[in-house]
């Protein structure tokens, strides 16, 4: 076991250091669900990305004459009240959902993943950071984003632009909004993780605190964080529509898959698969979200990777 | 100490039939990465009144060889594939769910490795040894209680009445490794299975426990299975010793043949990795080189030729089986080794 | 058939409102759904009726010069109350309770909406039990304000007494429940919920009304409340129904009731900011200060009206509930011109041309039109409403076909018809190009309606932005009109002058009227009686429906 | 416990009072407006006349006290008045008044209790009712047909927006279902209703149907989420094995020893989620017309009606605040080794 | 060379307490402490190996992390190497953390389980060390080397290995930085038979070659007895006797140490059937409120009545044996006087 290894041996040990990130993927590649998942969830991006570009109708263009239509070759999702394209709105529309979605979600995580870790890690920092967690969720949402808009829309208008301003008002207003519970539940686990051996191994080390939280902490809180980000997704780009829909988010023309589901909520008995397009795709997205999530909650714990 | 009636008690056990008899037994775990034979044709029989050690190294398919005889070990990734355990005239591997139900925690009593997970958190301890009592004995809610009380008083828990309306948290390590005896034997069982039940203890509290089983042992009269790596506490308590090895029994002896004339060199190697309180102080510890068996098929070969001293060529193509070696001693070993070595 | 016959003898009628009624005193809430619900209760002296008349209610008949109630100099009126009038808990009704209404709505503490109602009014007396005189401060020519129509209706001294002034939010008891001389009276009241009323014993119609209670349902959503009639049958009528008319049309279909429209005043416009909204401007922002650069260019606000397809609007969003209109001053009859009929077409072409005569011209290729540097650019705002989302979609279409291009932004309504001095989204703040709303007039008569144009009345920082001319149209030829109709009480000359100022705000295109609108609603077949009515509550006459079959 | 408790309820109340007041400074700087929905024939002085008499103009800091007083005071003291029948001299103290409707906030949200109540309690306790079985049966059965339809359907629930759910019902219920038929159901709450025998409880029970329905997709999808991942964890404790040991049926270890531990960590989210309860279900409230609490609260925001959102949110704070506390001692309470003194 | 009195000690630890408050009340103040060490001391001289031992629950793994400061200490003095650590602030306690390391009790639980093995190793050389990629990576392989893991399992995550594998891992992790004083808090309590006589001979071979100092804390006698040069006895919060390795297994003289001697068992059935068991019976008191008079009065079998008011000092009772027992009190000048040769001791 001790005896001097070969210098080739020591050569080929020392490149599979980048390989961890095979393992993790074999792993993943091995959970269907997951892998479902992320076909469908590419197959969505990839339409929402370059199917604007390449479908020939754009998704603001009204024609009057063909509104309120079905399924057809030339319309494949059927068109609005106005005539517009149902199918470029919903490429627009995701779009804009997804961005928003996403980056809201992330914003959440983001802000609920430091002050859960914060409040588990730092005592003193516990109780102040969980009140300032009461406040947040007993804050009335609707005035709460009434003010914001109030204060930043214009400057944030002017600074990035109309549909730019807006994007990050909507995602900062969702996200500073949202991360509540994602907050509550790391900390919990944060609390538990502290007291493990592994991080007072590594203060025996003298590992200074920012880094015990990101090498030690972080990533063991990994999975409750999975599930804040797929519930998390889901909610964001309802609260996107809502915002939208009370006149606090997107310039009204421009599509959104919330909007555009509640927008055909009134043509349900018309032309219901206007409802269903939009609802499927949220659904569908959310579906393909949360199995992602677990696929990769398996594939980056090592220990079910070895099974 | 007094131990002699015990030694005399072992003399004539052989002649009696074996209160459960296990016979080829094979465990097989189905994981994502493949299969692990974790138990490969086990075979061993205990009498009643008897107390057989089980040793061998961690891993090697103690603790699943005894979940497998009571169908505790969940199904999938386990699937007990041969064998027979006869129990009372009983074949427990083809009994239905319901003859099973009325072995477990009736007529075998189970002791878990671990005391401090394996009593439910959030129920009274008053309650759980009153399951068993109430679910096969039939026992009202007073009477149970009243055994209850009695068990706690057994394994000498004091101000036993008072307790049972605590929680498992409430009691130290030893004390919750008494209730899990307690539970074994609330419904007065044939066989006790005991896996490593003082492991976690201190040795000022496991000496308490191991006077506690051989005072009860004498009581009750049951049959013993106990499981340890501590070859201390088998050389205190057992009649006879198994010894299992990568998913094998291989070697089978009285305790004092055992330690006196280790016959498979794995046996040997352990006896000798030990170090005493009492004895003198060697220098350096001897060790058992090299890794345990990856247990990922049947197995073809020998499972400890590759730490072996003594191998033979025949061990890679062949696993030995077990052959008498002496009077209620085999061994599974190619190698003959010069009796009293 | 069914409306002759005791009183009480149909049932139950229900009533939806998509927005529920806060309260029942109207005084304390000038919202038209309190308006409304409280007509079945509390009634006025005259009513107008679904073509927009006067007709008397409390009063024996409408006092003019001709039959003497109104004084020559047009200082007083005298009004002469019906006889043998109970309220509804029998006590006779009497003069002093007129003149105590007036004294609650004009406490200078009391809060009254609808105070405005008795703008002018000195003094009111008692002549006798059963005459009233009102004596305003100034010749009135349209002295039918006070006390007329369903937003100020009369309330019962006895049970306000001790509720005027600072006391009157208070007195929830009576605000949830006045006591009134109309048909039916409250059993029970929730706020923002529902009402339950029943058939006042007192009415003095012998066998009305009909029914015998009143569920009046509030809350949801237009098209619930229109599903609730129309397709469910579980409502019998059901108010306000701006949905896509096509929707409506739909659920028509199943049969079971009928879509009714009404027309008064209301129109659906632009307005055209004739300052400058942009944020660089700071403090001056959209302030006389800084005229637009553009938009006081005629020729670009007639070309935005050309392009518009008010007819195609009317059909995506309105259906039979709206008419396009080239006036800002549809309604009545006498008031509406005809000078500016030219809209009605749509003419791209036209509106192209009128831009390239004026020198708009895309220069740089961006297929934006652009003089001197500035680009037509403009920011529509509106508040948040499916129909007006797709009015606006429609004119930004229209709009860049002719080379402008237009942002679009919608506001919550509290919001943008709110008055926070500190929201920048308000319509009177207008800190954008272009906005859209509805507005009207209660009433018949122009005359204060036509006056919000006066220069005086433009929203800046120095009066917190409340002021009524939101385009900020200033013109002293259309201030002299506006004082020239104050003195006038010849109604031929009023007309005149009413359509003189609308053709003068329509040639200044600081406002582009783009439909008349009618107020739909929906009510069960089996309902009978309902006249639709926008000049007064639209149930105003409530007392005479009753059931078909 | 005890002690935990009271030190909890007690560093509430500076907690409360922050919020409150943050609560407070973002309802009035919100730029709704009381008179935003009034008509616009009404003119500016009218508005600034009626905003007079309501006290918006007053200080902000003046307002604040004033609410204070009269939700921590005045209202209380009321209550109590006309609870007892004493006369505390609340009598002639200005209540808190709702912009809109003019009349005191307190009784509009005691007015709506019942039908919150009734119509999302009815559906938390549906919720939880299907919920539970669901987590349990899947995670039981982890990765079976079961589970994978569990996942999918609590995940295209979770995704469904009430707007949506609620409509597709009333669509399907009330208008394709004729109204004569057995299942039609009506899609108005009526609010009015009330239960006095057999008939009136039949409808009773069918308006509520709908509403329940859709808030009731919506819990489940969560709590059966929470469930499952909770049972998990749990199924594979060694305290689990110890109960079928003792030869208990199968149904009893997992619906008394595994089910009770799961439901630690889902109680705690129960009880988290009943705040939301009264202001979570706007959109339903709204489509059902169920005009409960919800709807009070998004009318009122609308209105810029600041004392009854300020009063209505910082009952959800207390509400929040104080289920956060309930959640703590459930904790304790259910799982015996937390002690919080 | 443990009584080599001559040399400085690498360690000394003076009278040492470590309480953890008991909060409680309506304010949440404290209300008392868990005493879960209470006053104790002893050195640790270079080269040398200390045993800990004591039954479950008496403070050992307490005493090891507060030598290393990992907690802050309520009390005492301790000198690693010359240098005050008890009252160090965080940037001096990271400097000095190079000299003193820890393998912990629990090789499973003191690993991240999403690290691996090699960054593992690394992550001290990282805090420490400036070196780069490549010399890094060399020396974590020389240091598996060292504890005989198989370079082959540098990528490898924890749960793929054995205990006793795991427990080398944290060998090497602690070796990293040459430190001269390791605290191995029972390295070997979690393992099996065989695979603990492997780490037990690879510590004292990196003893032998690397001249390293431990306080090797275990509840397991034989193995002391194996590697310690001198061991303390702890009970309750306490060191009840401190001795060198023979004469304490040879003789021990507190109550205490000779019933957790009598009830080691014997891997041998023949020896088994002669021992004399000393079964101690009554409860083992808790640290948050310890017995007045001697800590063991509650179970000792040879209990005074003095026991029971007086606590017994901790003195020398012969050249380099301390016990606290009353069966073993010199006189009070005596012990002065004992005491002064151990300062002496420390002068010279
Ligand atoms: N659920 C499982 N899945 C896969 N393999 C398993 C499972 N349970 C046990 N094994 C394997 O079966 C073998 C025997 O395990 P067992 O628990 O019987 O060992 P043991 O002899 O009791 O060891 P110890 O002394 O450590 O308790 C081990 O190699 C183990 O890895
Ligand atoms: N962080 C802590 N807070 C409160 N009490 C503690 C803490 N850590 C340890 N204790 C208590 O201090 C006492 C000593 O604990 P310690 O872990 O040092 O024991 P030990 O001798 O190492 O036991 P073992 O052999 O089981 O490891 C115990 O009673 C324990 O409950
Ligand atoms: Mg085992
Ligand atoms: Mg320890």
């Amino acid at each position: 076991m001790t005896d001097a290894a070969n210098p080739i041996a020591e050569i080929e040990k020392r490149k599979p250091a980048r390989s961890q990130w095979w393992d993790v993927w074999d792993q993943f590649r091995s959970h269907k669900g997951a892998l479902l998942g992320s076909i469908f969830f590419v197959i969505i991006l990839l339409a929402v990305i370059f199917g604007p570009m390449l479908w020939h109708l754009d998704a603001t263009t009204i024609d009057i004459r063909s509104r309120n239509q079905g399924p057809s070759l030339a319309h494949p999702f059927g068109t609005d009240q106005l005539g517009r394209d149902t199918f470029a709105r919903m490429l627009a529309g995701g779009r804009v959902s997804l961005a928003v979605g996403m980056t809201a979600m992330i914003l959440a995580l983001f802000l609920g993943t430091l002050i859960g870790v914060l409040a588990g890690y730092f005592k003193r920092l516990d109780g102040l950071l969980m009140r300032a967690t009461d406040l947040f969720l007993a804050l009335p949402l609707l005035p709460l984003l009434l003010v914001i808009i109030m204060l930043f829309r214009d400057r944030l208008s002017a600074q990035f632009g109309p549909e730019g301003g807006i994007f990050i008002l909507m995602v900062s207003a969702i996200g500073i909004t949202s991360w509540m519970q994602t907050a509550r539940i790391v900390r919990g686990d944060v609390l538990a993780l502290k007291e493990r051996e592994f991080v007072l191994a590594a203060r025996s080390i003298g590992t200074p605190n920012r880094r015990m939280i990101t090498r030690h902490i972080l990533p063991n809180v990994l999975s409750p964080i999975m599930v804040s980000a797929t519930l998390g997704i889901a909610t964001a780009i309802i609260t996107e529509s809502a915002l939208s829909f009370l006149g606090l988010g997107f310039p009204p023309d421009f599509p959104t898959w919330g909007r555009l589901l509640f927008d055909s909520i009134d043509y349900l008995q018309q032309s219901p698969e206007r409802v269903m397009w939009p609802g499927l795709a949220i659904s569908l997205t959310v579906l393909s979200v949360n199995y992602i999530g677990d696929g990769l909650r398996d594939a980056l714990d090592p220990r079910i990777r070895g099974r | 100490m007094p131990r002699g009636d015990l030694s005399d008690q072992s003399a004539d056990l052989s002649a009696l039939q074996p209160v459960l008899d296990v016979q080829n037994l094979k465990t097989v775990f189905k994981t994502r990465s493949g299969e692990v034979h974790a138990v490969n044709s086990v075979s061993f029989d205990v009498k009643p009144g008897e107390l057989l050690g089980v040793v061998g190294e961690s891993g090697s398919g103690k603790s699943v060889t005894m979940m497998s005889l009571i169908g505790l070990l969940p199904s999938p990734p386990a699937d007990v594939k041969d064998g027979r355990v006869i129990f009372d005239g009983v074949d427990l591997l083809k009994a239905d769910a319901k003859t099973l139900r009325s072995v477990r925690g009736g007529k075998i009593g189970f002791v878990f490795q671990d005391p401090m997970t394996s009593l439910n958190p959030v129920f009274t301890v008053g309650f759980q040894i009153a399951e068993p009592l109430r679910k096969h004995m039939g026992l009202g809610k007073r009477a149970a209680r009243a055994r209850s009380v009695e068990l706690l008083e057994l394994v000498g828990i004091p101000d036993a009445a008072r307790r049972l309306s605590d929680y498992p948290h409430q009691f130290s390590g030893g004390m919750r490794q008494r209730v899990m005896i307690a539970i074994a034997l609330a419904c007065d069982p044939k066989v006790l299975i005991a896996d490593e039940p003082t492991t976690a203890l201190d040795v000022t509290i496991q000496a308490q426990i191991l006077e506690l089983i051989k005072d009860l042992r004498q009581k009750l009269g049951m049959a013993i299975i106990w499981i340890t790596h501590d070859l201390g506490v088998i050389a205190g308590i057992a009649d006879r010793v198994v010894v299992m090895y990568g998913g094998q029994i291989v070697e089978q002896a009285p305790v004092k043949e055992l330690f006196g004339n280790p016959q498979h060199p794995y046996t040997r190697a352990l006896l000798e990795t030990i170090p005493s309180v009492r004895g003198p102080r060697e220098d350096k510890l001897n060790v058992i080189e090299g890794q345990p068996p990856i247990m990922g098929a049947a197995p073809t070969a020998c499972p400890f030729r590759a730490r072996c001293s003594f191998r033979h060529d025949r061990c890679d193509r062949e696993n030995p089986v077990r052959r008498t070696v002496g009077p209620g001693h085999d061994a599974a070993c190619f190698h003959e080794f010069s009796h009293g070595a | 058939d069914g409306h002759e016959g005791e009183r009480g003898r149909d049932g139950q009628l229900n009533i939806i409102y998509w927005q529920a009624p806060s309260t029942l005193n109207p005084y304390l809430s000038g919202g038209t759904k309190e308006i409304e619900s409280a007509s079945m209760i509390v009634e006025p002296l005259a009513r107008f009726n679904e073509v927009g008349e006067m007709v008397p209610w409390l009063a024996e008949s409408i006092p003019t010069v001709e039959n003497g109630g109104v004084a020559e100099d047009l200082t007083s009126i005298t009004w002469t109350l019906k006889e043998g009038v109970l309220w509804s808990d029998g006590t006779p009704f009497t003069a002093e309770d007129a003149i105590f209404t007036w004294e609650y709505c004009t406490h200078p503490e009391g809060g009254c909406a609808n105070i405005n109602y008795f703008d002018g009014v000195t003094s009111m007396e008692a002549v006798d039990d059963r005459t009233l005189k009102i004596t305003f401060d100034a010749p009135k020519p349209f002295p039918y304000t006070a006390l007329v129509g369903s937003e100020s209706p009369i309330i019962q001294k006895a049970q306000f007494e001790n509720c005027i002034g600072a006391a009157a939010p208070t007195c929830t008891e009576q605000n949830f429940g006045p006591i009134g001389t109309g048909p039916f009276k409250v059993d029970e009241f929730k706020a923002n919920d529902v009402i339950q009323l029943s058939a006042n014993e007192n009415f003095r119609e012998a066998g009305k009304p009909a029914f015998a209670t009143v569920l009046f349902k509030g809350g949801g959503d237009a098209a619930a409340s229109a599903r609730s009639v129309l397709e469910t049958g579980e409502f019998d009528y059901a108010w306000n129904l701006q949905i896509d008319p096509q929707v409506l049309s739909d659920m028509e279909q199943v049969g079971i009731g009928t879509v009714a429209v009404a027309f008064a005043t209301s129109v659906e416009r632009l307005m055209v900011n004739q300052t400058n909204p942009d944020p660089a401007l700071g403090d001056e922002r959209a302030t006389l200060a800084h005229p637009h650069p553009f938009l006081t260019d005629r020729a670009v606000g007639r070309a935005m009206s050309m392009a518009i397809d008010r007819s195609l609007l009317v059909e995506v969003g309105y259906g039979a509930g709206g008419q396009p209109t080239c006036n800002v001053l549809p309604a009545p009859e006498a008031y509406a011109s005809t000078a500016n009929d030219d809209c009605l077409t749509q003419d791209i072409e036209g509106a192209k041309q009128v831009l390239e005569d004026a020198g708009w011209t895309d220069t740089n290729g961006n297929g934006i039109r652009d003089k001197d540097g500035i680009e037509l650019e403009v920011l529509y705002q509106t508040s948040t409403n499916a129909v007006r989302q797709d009015t606006q979609a429609l004119i930004k279409q229209w709009w860049s076909e002719i080379g402008i291009e237009t942002e679009l932004r919608n506001i919550d309504a509290s919001v943008f018809f709110g008055s926070d001095p500190g929201s920048p989204d308000t319509f009177q703040k207008f800190f954008a190009d272009v906005e859209m709303y509805t507005n009207n007039f209660a009433g018949v008569d122009p005359e204060a309606y036509m006056a919000r144009w006066l220069c005086s009345d433009i929203p800046s920082p120095e009066n917190q932005w409340q002021g009524n001319n939101n385009q900020r149209f200033c013109d002293p030829a259309y201030d002299a009109l506006v004082d020239e109709m104050s003195q006038t009480a010849d109604l031929d000359r009023r007309a005149e002058l009413a359509k003189q100022m609308n053709d003068m705000l329509m040639q200044s295109y600081s406002i582009i009227p783009l439909i008349h609108r009618g107020n739909p609603s929906a009510h069960a077949n089996s309902l009978g009686g309902v006249k639709m009515n926008d000049w007064d509550s639209e149930i105003w006459n409530v007392k005479d429906w009753y059931r078909t079959e | 416990m005890f002690n935990f408790t009271i030190r909890r309820l007690i560093l509430t109340i500076p907690t409360l009072l922050f919020i409150s007041f943050v609560i407070f400074l973002i309802v009035k700087l919100s730029p709704s407006d009381p008179t935003g929905n009034l008509p616009l024939t009404i003119p500016a002085e009218v508005r600034e006349q009626i905003r007079e008499a309501l006290g918006v103009n007053q200080p902000l800091i003046v307002q604040y006290l004033k609410w204070l007083q009269q939700f921590f005071w005045i209202e209380p003291l009321i209550y109590l008045e006309n609870a007892t029948g004493w006369d505390l001299g609340a009598g002639d103290a200005t209540r808190l008044i709702s912009y809109q409707t003019r009349s005191p906030v307190m009784d509009l949200i005691m007015q709506r209790m019942p039908q919150t109540l009734w119509v999302v309690g009815t559906a938390y306790v549906v919720g939880i009712l299907i919920a539970l079985p669901i987590g349990v049966i899947s995670a039981y059965k982890q990765y079976s047909v079961f589970d994978q339809v569990g996942t999918f359907v609590s995940m295209v629930g979770f995704s469904v927006p009430p707007f949506f759910s609620g409509v597709v019902v009333i669509v399907l219920f009330s208008v394709i279902i004729p109204s004569d038929s057995f299942f039609w159901l009506p899609s108005i709450y009526d609010t009015t209703h009330r239960v006095t025998d057999w008939d009136s409880f039949v409808y009773q029970f069918r308006q509520m149907i709908m509403p329940v329905m859709v808030l009731a997709l919506q819990i489940t999808a969560q709590i059966s989420r929470f469930t499952r991942a909770s049972m998990l964890d749990n199924l594979n404790q060694d305290y689990v094995r110890t109960a079928r040991a003792k030869g208990l049926r199968e149904r009893t270890v997992v619906l008394l020893h595994v089910l009770r531990n799961s439901m630690i960590p889902v109680v705690t989210v129960i009880a988290l989620g009943i705040p939301s309860i009264f202001g979570g279900a706007i959109i339903t409230e709204q489509v059902f017309k169920v005009n409960g609490l919800g709807q009070l609260l998004i009318l009122s925001i609308q209105g810029g009606d600041v004392p009854t959102v300020q009063t209505l949110t910082f009952i959800f704070a207390i509400l929040i605040v104080l289920f956060n506390l309930i959640a703590d001692i459930l904790y304790g309470l259910l799982d015996p080794r937390i002690r919080y003194d | 060379m443990a009584l080599d009195m001559k040399t400085e000690p690498l360690v000394r630890v003076q009278n040492l307490k470590m309480h953890f408050p008991i909060y409680g009340g309506l304010l949440q103040r404290k209300v008392g402490d868990v005493k879960a060490v209470d006053g104790i001391s002893f050195d640790i001289y270079e080269g040398e190996t200390l045993g800990l031992v004591g039954e479950s629950g008496c403070g050992k793994s307490t005493v090891g992390r507060a030598v290393l400061r990992l907690y802050d200490i309520t009390d005492g003095a301790i000198r690693i190497d010359g240098d005050d650590i008890a009252t160090a602030d965080a940037g001096k306690l990271r400097s000095m953390r190079p000299l003193m390391q820890m393998i912990f009790q629990d090789p499973q639980a003191s690993l991240n389980p999403r690290m691996t093995v090699a960054d593992i190793i690394a992550e001290p050389l990282r805090e420490h060390v400036k070196m780069s990629k490549i010399e890094r990576e060399d020396r974590v392989l020389e240091l598996m080397d060292q504890v005989g893991l198989n370079k082959e399992f540098a990528n490898r995550y924890p749960h793929e290995f054995s205990g006793g594998q795991r427990q080398r891992i944290g060998i090497a992790r602690a070796l990293a930085l040459n430190p001269k004083f390791i605290v191995c808090d029972e390295p070997i309590a979690a393992l099996d038979v065989s695979i603990q006589a492997q780490v037990v001979n690879l510590l004292e071979e990196l003893q032998d070659r690397l001249g390293l100092t431990y306080l090797f804390i275990s509840h397991d006698l034989s193995m002391v007895r194996h590697i310690a040069d001198r061991v303390a006895v702890m009970y309750l919060g306490q060191i009840a006797e401190l001795a060198p390795r023979a004469e304490l297994y040879e003789a021990p003289l507190h109550p205490y140490t000779q019933a957790l001697l009598s009830a080691v068992p014997e891997p041998d059935p023949n020896i088994e059937e002669q021992v004399e068991r000393i079964i101690l019976t009554g409860d083992v008191p808790s640290p948050s409120n310890p017995p007045q008079g001697c800590n063991f009065c509650t179970r000792c079998p040879q209990v005074m009545e003095i026991c029971k008011t007086v606590e017994p000092q901790f003195q020398e009772v012969q050249p380099g044996r301390f016990v606290a027992c009353h069966l073993h009190q010199i006189a009070e000048n005596a012990a002065s006087e004992a005491h002064k040769s151990i300062q002496q001791g420390e002068i010279t």
